[in-house]
């Protein structure tokens, strides 16, 4: 690290580097870098298990790994990148970063806490590994009762205790995020100036909080019944193996959520500041991520409508899942009209913050599809469903955690990305995911159910295509390892504000002193106070900047 | 004694007490759900098989339910005591009040494995030694699933406070409370009573189902 | 849709439906994404920094337009939803059927019941042009019954029945998936469902052998088990008879009233005491566990086959 | 700073009227009240969860952020209960009402 940090000023960065004195930091900024060391292993794990998926589809017989084998890569493959990257991911990074920074505090209000978080994560991270080493689980990550309580031969438990450890850290993270957003703000930051990312980092926040424990408790059954052998969704007993479901999406539908609304508030800011534009309804946005926050909640059993509940339920919820359609569509409308009148610049940011308003789009569209009662009867459970969430998720979230690396990168690390690399990396991620994913809208529409590790051979020229774009991807989401990693040592010194923007976390120096800022600063603005005419702003602390 | 200035995010000492009170409500909040999650398997199933569960129920024992419920809501009142006198700065009162909260907490896992080892006598633990017995149908078996890990896991939450009184009695002894710093009473407080109230719930849930020979 | 070289057979009068309400609700996507894309490829272009567009009188904050498109796509998709809806519920809700066949699914097979005993295995005959209902259990996970060119899918439970139904317009073979993830070899649970004419259906019916009906081995075990002694005719057991029973209402101890289909019967069997006919004292022992999946098939058929108004086999 | 010492009766008298309920509760098992057993037991509870959470969690005094957080959770579990109930309610296949 003392190399990194040579000629830069004194920050966070420098002042202090033993070990010692990052594994015990009470730092929300050393923290966030701790996890995103942490979340970015699993990545690379869990895309590893990806890319071995996409080869092994490579030939109709599936020949490549045994069929065990297949089943516990995908398995493997949902855990990790559903709990070990996509929910950490843009919370436990850029929001611990940002979080105290945007709304002008010192920390946050747990610190220790949040320090806990990070080794609660990790210890679920080992014995999520030492699952995978002993032979991993055949589940798949939605652990559905009574298979995993009496017929599968994995390891099961671990598995659920890891993901149940899991939810410690999401719950500490969250609790922190809440009590801080609440309690520390500036003098002046009141809710309707807060930057659309605190409010997207707060809604996420009370869905961690409230929908995380249902989880733990779930899993904590299955992993009783597994072991001791009777149990609550025991169906002997007369026990239902649909209330299983219904507590697992209870938590799991909340939780794509807990996914996307990050990056919602991500590409907010990206879209505004690239924009020079004042965001397009900055109350109809903020409000839109609360009710999505909310909605979340209402929706679960759409994940049900072929398992076998009552007809009465799956209307219902169907008609309710139409309803968590209207904010996403709100900001996404919101977002395009940000557009208008603006004075656009394409750097990598904004290229990713684009790339995840189109993916998300066609993500939450096809989601309506699905949420259409009579055409989830022919796609659930298939390729459509695969193709719908990924281009949410990977699409979605991890676009705008790309995007909102590149744009933070210069306050985080205090150096500047090479701009070229970054933009071939934005558009190359743009291009294999949709050869990747869209070609399984095609696939399961022509019925190729999920988790096959083989398949009709009339199949076989989509699943190439998609493999061939995974590959694509793989090398696009390797890029920014290499060039990034490059800028630490070689990159340019950024200024306090690089991209002129209006957040309090652009007032201090980049890369930010220990405590963020010298003097606790005063809000007097509301955010994105852009003027696309002339290029002027308004930073929130009311200075004007021509 | 200890210098007290808050820590650097706080801007004063008043702030950061009454935030780690939000923060400990904010987890009981979440702790309401994972109960919540529990307590709702066993609705769903005492709303489809209630005549079973209150056949299983009539084997639950009442007396001991009752006697730990008593010992919990006393052991609230001892608390809440303590945390009074912490705040007034009586300082033998509160250490004395603390170790009489820790010494219920302890009767109550005491009663609690005995009452354990009367169900085991009874032949109710499911994958140990459960016997159907004439009349009853396995749903049956699904009340008492539930019953000990509801009481399993509230045991375990309780042993949890037990620890942090202890600590607290450890801190108190040392005179770190004092009427301007007393937070960690309040917060360590709310837990223990949260755990109580788990406690009223699952009573009501385990125990009172229903006697009367009929 | 036959020409589109990668549409799925439609091979059902609910695939149909399905193709007509997804091409639908795809075209409406595609304006929606148009809309989009193009607003985003036009404000990108024209308004890029360093263009000399006009920038003055931006559109200050106003509800009109998000309320607006926020009810314009709203109405539209709820309009998509009735119609889901109602479909749904003609799926999911059988009617009248001319053919009942049991299905019961088992880690990594497919077994099929026809009303007059003949049994298959991963195959499943029948005859174009009629209604079948299909009643499908599991011996051990959930599993998804699924065929692509009908475009019907089910869940099938352990512990109760599942009913749907299709209707055959086409002849030929059709893929029969699973999907619902069920253990190792969960991809190759699959077979075929053979649509036949339907003088051919009966002519394979005949061909396999000679079987006692469902109904007949159902009987077999009534007596087997030990039912009759109770509910037969001769007994001395104060116990309902179960002739009629079937496709009725049963008044229940506590006053409720349920009509007699098959999950009735099926717990009856299982859990006696969860519904006690009222009238009636709660003697019935549980069989839970002491009888198969296959076994309950044919006991169920048999006290299906005492009801006149029977709809199994007509 | 003075110090307002707190009268120790209203937390007496709180807990007099939990034991109380406690009585009541275990009374109500020997009571043939049929399906109102659950009301019964369960409004017990919620009455003494009520005293417990403003007496001895002190939430009496000024309307505070406080009182949102300590009901969020049992507000959240009747989403919970209530929508899964559209289902199990009109169910068919789980034991038949």
């Amino acid at each position: 690290m003392t190399t990194v940090t040579a000629d830069l000023p004194a920050s966070y960065l420098t002042k202090e580097n033993t070990i010692a004195s990052w594994l015990l930091t009470s730092d929300h900024k050393r923290i966030a870098l701790l996890f995103f060391a942490s979340i970015t292993f699993f990545f690379f794990i869990g895309g590893f298990a990806a890319t071995l998926i996409r080869l092994h589809l490579l030939n109709p017989a599936g020949t490549l790994l045994q069929p065990d084998m297949y089943n516990r890569m995908f398995t493997m493959h949902g855990i990790v990148m559903v709990w070990f990257f996509l929910i950490p991911s843009i919370p436990t990074t850029l929001g611990n970063f940002l979080i105290p920074l945007m709304i002008g505090a010192r920390d946050l209000a747990f610190p220790k806490i949040n320090l806990a978080s990070w080794y609660v994560f990790n210890i679920s991270g080992l014995v999520v590994l030492f699952c995978l080493f002993v032979g991993g689980v055949d589940t798949g990550w939605t652990f559905y009762t009574p298979y995993s309580t009496m017929f599968a031969n994995g390891y099961v438990i671990p598995a659920a205790v890891a993901v149940f450890i899991n939810g410690f850290s999401s719950i500490m993270t969250g609790l922190n995020f809440v009590i801080t957003i609440h309690r520390l703000r500036a003098p002046g930051m009141t809710w309707m100036r807060l930057p659309l990312f605190v409010w997207a980092i707060y809604a996420v926040s009370i869905v961690m909080l409230l929908a995380t424990p249902v989880l733990a408790m779930t899993l904590a059954l299955v992993a009783l019944e597994r072991w001791m052998g009777v149990g609550i969704f025991d169906p002997q007993l007369g026990g239902d193996p649909l209330l299983f479901q219904h507590m697992f999406w209870f938590y799991s539908h909340p939780a794509v959520y807990i996914m996307i609304l990050p990056a919602m508030g991500v590409v907010s800011e990206l879209v505004s500041c690239f924009a020079r534009r004042p965001i397009f309804g900055y109350e109809g946005m903020a409000y839109a991520l609360m009710a999505i926050a909310v909605i979340s909640f209402f929706v679960w059993a759409h994940h049900m409508f072929v398992a076998g509940i009552s007809i009465y339920a799956g209307i219902v919820f169907s008609l309710l899942t139409f309803f968590v359609a209207v904010p996403s569509a709100i900001k996404v409308f919101n977002w395009t009209a940000t557009l208008h009148k603006g004075s656009i610049s394409f750097d990598a940011p904004m290229l990713y913050a684009l790339g995840f308003v189109g993916l998300f789009t066609i993500g939450g569209l096809t989601g309506l599809m699905v949420a259409t009662l009579s055409i989830d009867i022919h796609v659930h459970d298939t390729y459509f469903v695969i193709a719908h969430f990924h281009y949410i998720m990977v699409g979605g979230t991890v676009s705008a955690f790309f995007g909102g690396l590149h744009y933070w990168w210069p306050k985080i690390t205090g150096r500047l990305y090479p701009e070229m690399w970054a933009r071939v990396a934005a558009i190359v991620t743009f291009l294999g995911f949709n050869l990747t994913f869209f070609p399984q809208f095609i696939l399961g529409y022509l019925g190729m159910p999920r988790r096959y590790y083989a398949y009709d051979p009339a199949w076989q020229v989509w699943n190439v295509l998609s493999s061939a774009g995974a590959s694509i991807l793989a090398v696009a989401y390797t890029l920014p390892l290499f060039y990034l990693g490059w800028s630490l040592f070689y990159g340019e010194r950024a200024g306090a504000n690089p991209w002129r923007a209006t957040g309090l976390e652009w007032l201090t120096s980049s890369p930010p002193p220990q405590h963020n800022f010298p003097r606790t600063p005063v809000v007097r603005a509301a955010p994105y106070q852009y003027n696309p005419a002339d290029g002027s702003y308004v930073a929130q602390d009311g200075s004007v900047n021509a | 004694m200890r210098s007290l200035r808050p820590e650097p995010q706080y801007a004063t000492l008043a702030q950061q007490t009454e935030t780690a009170q939000l923060g400990m409500w904010t987890f009981i909040a979440t702790e309401v759900m994972f109960f919540g999650a529990l307590v709702f398997t066993y609705f769903l199933y005492r709303t489809q098989y209630g005549e079973q569960f209150r056949l299983a129920a009539q084997d639950s024992k009442l007396l001991l339910g009752s006697i730990n419920q008593a010992i919990l809501l006393t052991s609230s009142l001892t608390m809440v005591m303590a945390i009074n006198f912490g705040k007034e700065g009586r300082q033998r009162l509160l250490v004395l009040l603390l170790l009489a909260t820790a010494l219920l907490g302890l009767c109550f896992l005491g009663v609690k494995g005995y009452e354990y080892l009367e169900d085991y006598k009874s032949s109710t633990v499911p994958s140990l030694n459960y016997l159907l017995k004439p009349g009853h149908h396995p749903p049956t078996e699904l009340f008492w699933v539930f019953y000990f890990i509801a009481t399993g896991l509230h045991a375990v939450h309780l042993t949890v406070g037990l620890g942090l009184i202890l600590v607290l009695i450890w801190m108190a002894q040392r005179g770190r409370f004092s009427p301007n710093y007393y937070s960690p009473l309040e917060v360590v407080g709310l837990y223990w009573s949260f755990v109580d109230t788990v406690w009223v719930f699952l009573f009501a849930a385990i125990y009172p189902l229903g006697r009367a020979a009929t | 849709m036959q020409w589109v070289p990668f549409w799925p057979r439609d091979a059902s009068v609910t695939a149909q439906s399905i193709d007509r309400i997804f091409i639908g609700e795809l075209a409406l996507v595609l304006v929606i994404l148009a809309f989009v894309f193009g607003l985003m490829i036009v404000f990108g272009l024209r308004y890029r920094h360093g263009s000399r567009a006009n920038r003055s009188g931006l559109v200050k904050k106003t509800w009109r337009w998000e309320i607006g498109w926020t009810v314009g796509s709203l109405a539209a998709f709820l309009a998509l939803f009735v119609w889901g809806a109602n479909m749904y519920v003609w799926l999911y809700d059988p009617p009248r059927a001319d053919l009942e066949i049991y299905v019961v699914a088992k880690q990594w097979m497919w077994k099929a019941q026809h009303p007059g005993g003949q049994r298959e295995i991963n195959e499943l005959h029948v005859p174009l042009g009629e209604t079948v209902r299909l009643l499908l259990t599991s011996q051990d996970v959930i599993h998804s019954f699924f065929v692509p060119a009908f475009r019907v899918k089910h869940d099938v439970l352990p512990g109760q029945y599942e009913a749907f139904w299709f209707k055959a317009t086409e002849l030929g073979r059709f893929r029969l998936e699973c999907t619902q993830y069920c253990g190792t070899e969960h991809a190759h649970m699959g077979g075929d469902i053979v649509v036949m004419p339907p003088a051919d259906y009966a002519r394979w019916l005949s061909r396999q052998g000679e079987h006692e009906s469902l109904a007949q081995q159902g009987e077999a075990l009534f007596r087997k088990y030990g039912c009759s002694g109770c509910h037969g005719t001769n007994s001395t057991v104060h116990a309902p008879s179960l002739a009629g029973v079937y496709g009725g209402l049963v008044h229940l101890e506590g006053g409720d009233t349920v009509r007699a289909d098959e999950r009735y019967i099926r717990d009856s069997i299982l859990l006696p005491r969860s519904q006690i006919v009222a009238g009636y004292p709660p003697v019935m022992p549980s069989f839970a566990g002491q009888i198969g999946e296959d076994d309950l098939v044919k006991l169920v058929a048999y006290i299906q086959s005492l009801s006149p108004i029977d709809g199994a086999s007509q | 700073m003075s110090i307002q010492r707190e009268p120790l009766l209203p937390y007496l008298v709180a807990w007099l009227v939990l034991m109380l309920l406690l009585g009541l509760s275990v009374l109500s098992a020997y009571l043939d009240i049929g399906i109102f057993h659950p009301i019964v037991n369960f409004g017990i509870a919620a009455t003494q969860a009520a005293i417990i959470f403003v007496m001895f969690m002190r939430l009496r005094g000024r309307p505070s952020l406080k009182w949102v957080f300590a009901a969020a959770g049992f507000f959240w579990l009747l989403f919970l209960f209530g929508l899964s109930t559209v289902d199990y309610a009109t169910r068919t296949g789980f034991p038949p009402q």
